[in-house]
């Protein structure tokens, strides 16, 4: 039990506690904080468990890029006020799953650290080494994949994200291309009354309500009565 | 040699089917041309039941043409032939359906008013379907026309029944359905354990009798519901009350049947040790039923009701007579087939007449017709008393039969039998009564319109026969004879087998016990 | 000899030319209402084909003379192929079956023209002698059969026409349920005897095994001793209960007095002289049958007493002249069968043609007083008819003195042959005190007899008229048959004088081949017969009870209903326990007809909510299960995922327990 | 004993388990994602701590690398679609989304 462990255990420790906070706790960004924390402890790990450069990486990319967004959304929408119970009504049943699979895995982690080979620490994993399995042999391909991944990632976001967002079938989104004779709007029309329809059956407020003519179509009048 | 008289059997109404179908005409053009093939079709069954050769057991006018195979994993494939051929026991049947045909039609014309196109189609397929069933000579072409005769009724009953038609159509569709599902599988274990699906080997194949035993309850469920016996035949009312006329006349006329042909020809013909041991228990059922269904139809208030409820009963004594496995048993079987197909068809035709004018079929709702409609009046009385088994019609030479065949099986089934014909006449006549005699109580009855010439088309058809069958019954009872004692001596074999069987078992048993090979059968 | 068939065969073609004409007059009254009715055609067609029938069974009745037994048959073979015992479609004609023909073509040729005359103007006047002619052809058909089938078939033929008649005028749903009730009490009978022939076509096989259905070879068979007694009176008592149901005998007789409904010739062909004597010819028939088991005959001896007392009960308080001739009908039928149990078979086949004299005779004076007082039945409000029937009073009197028993007249001597076969005839039950009390019960019933015939005598036409109809004359039509019946109920005398009076008993010969058949058990009567004395006593006491009953009823009735009423307060409960049948209507209502419509509703619901239940329960849990699977479903995201999860663990669980 | 023998194991079972519970019963869908990112870091450690001290150092970490950049899009999608949900029925609570269901 030399210095390193005890650093390893409380690290441990600290990584579990953020972990129920981030589960626990009723409001979102205390929730994030507690990921954030977590994300750090476990950076920590990596960095006894001798990977220097992931143990950066983790740093960088999940706490500084991935939580950042989190953080950006749960403003954005502001919903860390909402004052709901946390839990949702079938929290028996995902208790009893996430037991059943922490006794699976202890079962399980006993048996992979009961055959792990004694750890020589012949080596340690460099950058050199990583960038070499990357971007030269063996893993190129994955590497790049998951560069395409990414791509596909930030188009899906930017669809998601339009503002107009309409619940579209592809005989609207032709009728709506079709060549439109009407004169482009050049300024913005003052604000009408929230749901009030303009002369063309267009919405005129900014938040998006189920496509007016699709609802016209077919009579959604819980939206519109809304 | 003649083989093209059976294909033509089924052909004809099949063609007629399409050619209705595609014609260009109207409601009447439809009509005469569907009964211009119906009549080719009644004709050609009377000729063959006049070529028919009476002295010969085994099928004739054979017309065998290899179909497919079913691939089986181990061994060769087992071989589908589309092999038609008629003997005694469906010579009376095929008969029978072709004859009813031009009834049919003749009843429909007066009562369908809409999508006859579709109807004369539905009812072609449908006799083409009947005939396929008593003359297909092979399991699987046997299973291919009795669900192919199951669809047009479906229709039938679906589209221009009365007020409750989709839950009668679909109860009677999906309970006869499940029957049949039992029975494919009993069909494809032959198939595959005996490499043929032949009805013929599979007879002449000695099958052990504990799969005999099997195969058979599986067909007799398929058949008991189709028959119907007394806890499956719930369909039977609700699918009469609510079919049109000609679907109740070719319902109760031809449909039944089949599960009592299917009784013979299939369960005592191919699993003779089986129908040996079950058959006590069938007659048993079979004359329970004869007497529930008589006290149905005796509280029944609905014309069309009471006489579904007395083919129940009447059906109970057919197999009856059928499951009495002797020689007097299967002939009164056979021929009371055909006479409860001729007087229930005539009295469904007869409430056929009665709702075309009155659209109802309360009991209650007439009274007294004989003073206003007396031609028909007779006709009813006519229907009633053959039903009833009078001597003189058709009802008493296969009633007396039947009776005389349990009697001989056990004298307490043959009287628990016999109370059928006192029930039978407590309830036909009261419903004789209640319709034809006493004063008319209901002031539309004053101006009813007799028979006219179509009506009176369709019951000669069926009075005929009906009279002919009760003055001369040997003339319809000989040619089904050779093949009867063929059945007799297969059920001889059963027999046999199945004293084996439990002699073997008892020797197995107690080897020094000295009675052995006790006949498990009758006595 | 192919002359036998004709004879039903010539009613038949009756049957159906009348029918044919029926229709015509049908179709022109549909053209213009009131086409005159060809009543006449129709009328003389019907009666020369019942005519003809007679003279054909009277040639019959030379013919068979020559014949070395007396026998001449006729067969169809091969009727029914039962792969079995083959059913022939046969007639004989013996002496038995003889006698009978001309009994029913003769009463019933007299009928027939009588009918022409009682059923003048009546619309359905070609459809009656359809019918008439039907019912005739069938009871021919009966009585020629030779084997139990074909009895069958007149059996059922016969049950049908009466049916068809009492229902004739349908009109009234009165006499509608009259003709249903005949019919199915009947069926009830025929059940019997449908069972009845199966036992007989198994169990009685002759030498070589064979069973057989004609009445020949099931006399033999039965003589031969190859049946078992225990089934010997099995089939006798099924055979009677079958003769029970068509001649209305103890518990089946209830049809009879509502089969009054019917027009008068009808009761006095069918429900008089001929249907329901059918009864009493199956068992002389099949007597070896009732000689082998003493069980059977002791029933139908005790069963015919017990009726005839019962019924002749019912007689005494009957209105309805109709009716008092009814109960009569039963109470002689309980005689006849009295008779036959006791082993006296020619004095029962005696006392039965004379019966068919008389009483078709009665019948018909009844059904002339009913139209002359214009359909009016109810004795009480007749009287004083002899000044203005005169023909009718004379012809009755004769017919009610053959009935009561008065000496010298035929009913007189043919019932004391059965009265001392009786006494004569084999022990019932085995002991002789019993044909003493059941001689008791006999004497008894021939009082009542005599008595109620009379009092129908004078109430009808005696004393001063009671009701305000001027009767008017009959036309000749109706009076000859009337006059032609009276005498031949006096010539009958001459058919079997008591042996006392010397041995001219022709009757008798000429049954003997027939019932001769068990040699000396066949007529047990004539074997020890009774010393001179005795008979001469028997003669004695049948005079004096048929001479009290007599008186009685002058005393009682004579001077019009005083006394009668003053006798009737004297005994209210009796009289109306008597007047309202004993109740026994009401019994089999209650008992019968309420339990099978109960039956029939109860079975009507179980099989709604038990069978059907249980179909359309498996159609609805089908469906329940379909719903509840449907609420997994609920779009919650959380839920799809739950299931995941718990599936994947589950899964990681079976890996790693079976590893 | 050492942190790097089974306790490692256990730590990376327990956020794991932790990870599902979040998953499975927080009804707030940021919470939901990011109890995703919890699971996703799990297994980088167990990765990782199998991999210690082994020739497959290397190619522990990019696998690593791997589901971080895989995490990273997934959040980035998860995120864009709590935000049209926000948008469509203003809040973040899972159960309001079932219109789907049938």
């Amino acid at each position: 039990m030399n210095f390193a462990d005890i650093l390893a255990y409380t690290l441990g420790a600290a990584t579990l506690a953020a972990a129920l906070g981030v589960v626990l706790r009723r409001d979102a960004v205390v929730a994030a904080m507690n990921l954030v924390l977590s994300f750090f402890c476990l950076s920590g790990i990596y960095l006894i468990l001798g990977f220097p450069f992931l143990a950066a990486i983790q740093i960088l990319v999940y706490a500084g890029a991935i939580m950042v967004l989190f953080l950006f959304v749960i403003m954005l929408l502001g919903v860390s006020t909402l004052a709901r119970t946390p839990v949702g009504a079938r929290s028996g049943l995902g208790a009893a799953i996430a037991l059943a699979v922490v006794v699976e895995g202890a079962v399980l982690s006993v048996k992979l650290a009961s055959g792990a080979a004694a750890n020589t620490a012949a080596t340690t994993e460099t950058v050199a080494g990583v960038s070499e399995l990357l971007f030269k042999q063996g893993l190129v391909l994955p590497f790049e994949i998951t560069g395409v991944v990414l791509l596909a990632a930030m188009v899906a976001v930017v669809v998601i994200g339009r503002r107009d967002l309409r619940v579209r079938s592809v005989a609207d989104f032709a009728r709506e291309h079709a060549f439109d004779p009407r004169p482009l709007v050049t300024s913005m029309p003052p604000p009408a009354a929230p749901d009030g329809l303009d002369a063309h059956g267009l919405h005129t407020n900014g938040i998006i309500k189920n496509n007016a003519r699709a609802a016209g179509e077919h009579h959604n009048s819980e939206e519109i009565a809304k | 040699m003649n083989d093209w008289i059976l294909p033509l059997l089924v052909g004809i109404p099949a063609l007629g089917a399409l050619a209705v179908a595609l014609a260009p005409a109207k409601r009447d053009g439809l009509f005469s041309l569907a009964l211009l093939f119906c009549a080719a079709e009644a004709a050609l069954a009377i000729f063959t039941f006049t070529k028919f050769d009476g002295t010969n057991p085994n099928e004739q006018f054979s017309f065998s043409r290899p179909w497919f195979a079913l691939p089986t994993g181990a061994g060769e494939a087992v071989p589908v032939a589309f092999h038609l051929g008629i003997d005694g026991l469906s010579l009376l049947l095929v008969a029978l359906s072709g004859l009813l045909a031009p009834v049919i039609l003749l009843s429909a014309k007066g009562h369908i008013e809409r999508r006859e196109r579709e109807f004369l189609v539905w009812s072609l397929v449908m006799i083409a379907g009947m005939q396929g069933v008593f003359l297909s000579r092979d399991l699987l072409l046997f299973y291919f026309f009795w669900e192919i005769s199951l669809i047009p009724l479906y229709f039938i009953i679906g589209i221009w029944g009365g007020p409750r038609r989709v839950y009668a159509t679909v109860k009677f569709f999906l309970y006869t359905l499940a029957g049949s599902v039992v029975m494919l599988i009993a069909l494809l274990y032959l198939a595959y354990n005996f490499g043929t699906v032949a009805i013929q080997e599979l007879s002449t194949k000695d099958i052990p009798v504990r799969a005999q035993l099997g195969c058979f309850l599986a067909f007799a469920l398929a058949f008991a519901i189709k028959v119907p016996m007394v806890p499956f035949h719930t369909w039977l009312p609700d699918a009469h009350v609510e079919a049109p006329t000609a679907g109740s006349i070719v319902l109760a006329g031809v449909l039944l049947k089949m599960g009592t042909y299917g009784f013979l020809r299939l369960g005592v013909g191919m699993f003779p040790a089986a129908a040996v041991q079950c058959g006590p228990w069938i007659a048993g059922i079979g004359a329970a039923g004869i007497i529930y269904g008589s006290l149905l139809a005796y509280g029944q208030s609905d014309m069309k009701k009471l006489i579904a409820c007395s083919s129940v009963a009447h059906m109970g004594t057919i197999v009856v007579g059928m499951f009495a496995l002797n020689a007097a048993g299967l002939r009164g079987g056979i021929l009371q087939m055909i006479n409860h197909g001729l007087s229930t068809g005539l009295l469904f035709l007869l409430v056929g007449v009665l709702y075309e004018r009155r659209h109802v079929r309360e009991i209650a709702e007439f009274g007294g017709l004989a003073q206003v409609i007396p031609a028909f009046a007779v006709v009813l009385t006519v229907a009633t008393f053959s039903s009833i088994g009078l001597p003189g019609l058709n009802g008493f030479p296969g009633e007396f039969l039947c009776l005389k065949g349990a009697f001989d099986a056990s004298p307490l089934l043959g009287a628990a039998a016999a109370v059928g014909t006192v029930l039978g006449a407590v309830y036909m006549l009261s419903m004789l009564r209640r319709v034809a005699f006493g004063p008319i109580t209901r002031g539309e009855n004053q101006k009813l319109i007799d028979l006219n010439g179509r009506e009176w088309a369709s019951a000669i058809i069926l009075l005929i026969p009906m009279v002919w069958i009760g003055l001369q019954p040997s003339l319809f009872i000989k040619p089904t004879e050779p093949a009867v004692d063929l059945l007799i001596s297969q059920i001889e074999k059963g027999r046999r087998s199945l004293a084996l069987e439990n002699g073997a078992s008892l020797k197995i048993a107690n080897a020094g016990a000295a009675e052995t090979g006790k006949s498990g059968g009758r006595r | 000899m192919s002359l036998l068939p004709l004879i039903p065969l010539f009613p038949l073609v009756g049957a159906a030319a009348c029918a044919i004409l029926h229709a015509r007059t049908l179709a022109a009254r549909r053209r213009d209402a009131g086409a005159a009715q060809n009543e006449r055609v129709v009328g003389a067609i019907a009666t020369l084909a019942i005519v003809a029938s007679f003279a054909v069974s009277v040639a019959g009745f030379f013919i068979i003379q020559h014949e070395p037994e007396r026998r001449v048959a006729w067969i169809v073979s091969n009727w029914i192929p039962t792969g079995g015992q083959t059913i022939d479609f046969g007639f004989v004609l013996d002496p038995l079956s003889s006698v009978m023909c001309l009994v029913v073509s003769g009463v019933g040729a007299l009928i027939h023209m009588y009918a022409t005359g009682y059923m003048r103007g009546d619309k359905g006047y070609a459809r009656f002698f359809t019918y008439l002619n039907l019912f005739v052809a069938a009871m021919l058909i009966l009585v020629l059969a030779d084997s139990l089938p074909i009895l069958f078939i007149g059996w059922e033929g016969v049950g049908l026409c009466s049916y068809l008649l009492i229902g004739f005028w349908h009109e009234n749903m009165k006499y509608a349920e009259a003709g249903q009730k005949a019919f199915v009490v009947n069926r009830i009978g025929d059940f019997g005897f449908l069972l009845a022939m199966f036992g007989a076509a198994t169990w009685c096989v002759d030498a070589a095994g064979k069973g057989s259905f004609q009445f020949a070879a099931i006399n033999e068979s039965v003589l031969a001793g190859h049946v078992e007694p225990w089934q010997v009176t099995v089939i006798g008592l099924l055979l009677f209960v079958g003769a029970c149901g068509k001649s209305a005998q103890l518990p089946l007789y209830v049809w009879l007095p509502d089969a009054m409904a019917g027009p008068t010739p009808v009761s006095a062909l069918i429900h008089a002289a001929t249907m329901v004597t059918a009864g009493v010819y199956l068992v002389i028939r099949m007597h070896p049958i009732f000689d082998a088991s003493v069980l059977a005959s002791s029933v139908v001896a005790c069963v015919g007493a017990a009726t005839a007392l019962f019924a002749a009960t019912m007689g005494l308080v009957a209105r309805d002249i109709k009716k008092v001739l009814a109960y009569s009908t039963i109470s002689q039928l309980g005689f006849l069968f009295l008779g036959a149990g006791c082993g006296a078979y020619d004095a029962s086949f005696y006392h039965l043609v004379t019966h068919a004299f008389f009483k078709a005779l009665l019948f018909l004076g009844a059904g002339a007083v009913i139209l002359a007082m214009h359909h009016e039945q109810d004795l009480f409000k007749m009287g004083g008819l002899k000044r203005a029937l005169p023909l009718e009073y004379r012809t009755m009197f004769v017919g009610a003195a053959a009935l009561a028993g008065i000496p010298l007249m035929s009913g007189f001597f043919s019932k004391d042959e059965i009265l001392g076969g009786v006494l004569a005839g084999r022990p019932v039950f085995g002991n002789e005190q019993i044909n003493l009390v059941l001689y008791v019960v006999g004497a008894a019933t021939a009082l009542m007899t005599a008595f109620y015939t009379f009092r129908l005598i004078y109430l009808a036409f005696e004393g001063e008229s009671r009701s305000n109809e001027h009767p008017h004359a009959n036309p000749a039509s109706m009076t000859i048959p009337l006059a032609a019946l009276a005498l031949l109920t006096i010539a009958a005398a001459a058919l079997g004088l008591p042996s006392v009076f010397g041995e001219f008993k022709p009757l008798e010969h000429w049954l003997n081949p027939v019932l001769e058949l068990g040699g000396e058990s066949g007529n047990a009567a004539k074997a020890h017969g009774l010393s001179h004395s005795a008979q001469w006593l028997l003669l004695g006491a049948s005079a004096a009870i048929a001479m009290i009953g007599y008186s009685l009823a002058r005393a009682t009735y004579g001077g019009g209903l005083a006394k009668s009423r003053a006798r009737a307060e004297a005994m209210p409960g009796i009289y109306k326990t008597l007047v309202d049948r004993w109740y026994v209507d009401e019994l089999y209502h209650a008992v019968f007809t309420k339990t099978l419509r109960l039956a029939g509703v109860v079975a009507g619901l179980f099989d709604a909510y038990v069978v059907d239940g249980a179909v359309n329960g498996v159609a609805a849990s089908a469906k329940r299960a379909a719903a509840a699977a449907r609420g997994l479903a609920d779009g919650k995201l959380q839920s799809y995922s739950l299931w995941f999860g718990a599936g994947a663990v589950a899964l990681v669980a079976a890996v790693l327990l079976l590893i | 004993m050492t942190f790097f023998g089974a306790p490692v194991y256990f730590l990376a079972v327990a956020l794991f388990a932790l990870g599902i519970f979040g998953f499975l019963t927080r009804r707030n869908a940021i919470v939901v994602l990011m109890s995703v990112e919890l699971m996703l870091n799990a297994a980088n450690l167990t990765f990782l701590a199998a991999a210690r001290g082994t020739a497959h150092v290397h190619e522990a970490s990019a696998y690593a690398i791997f589901i971080i950049l895989v995490a990273a899009a997934e959040a980035a999608v998860g995120l864009a679609l709590v935000l049209a949900l926000f948008r469509i029925k203003q809040s973040t609570d899972l159960d309001v989304a079932s219109d789907l269901k049938g």
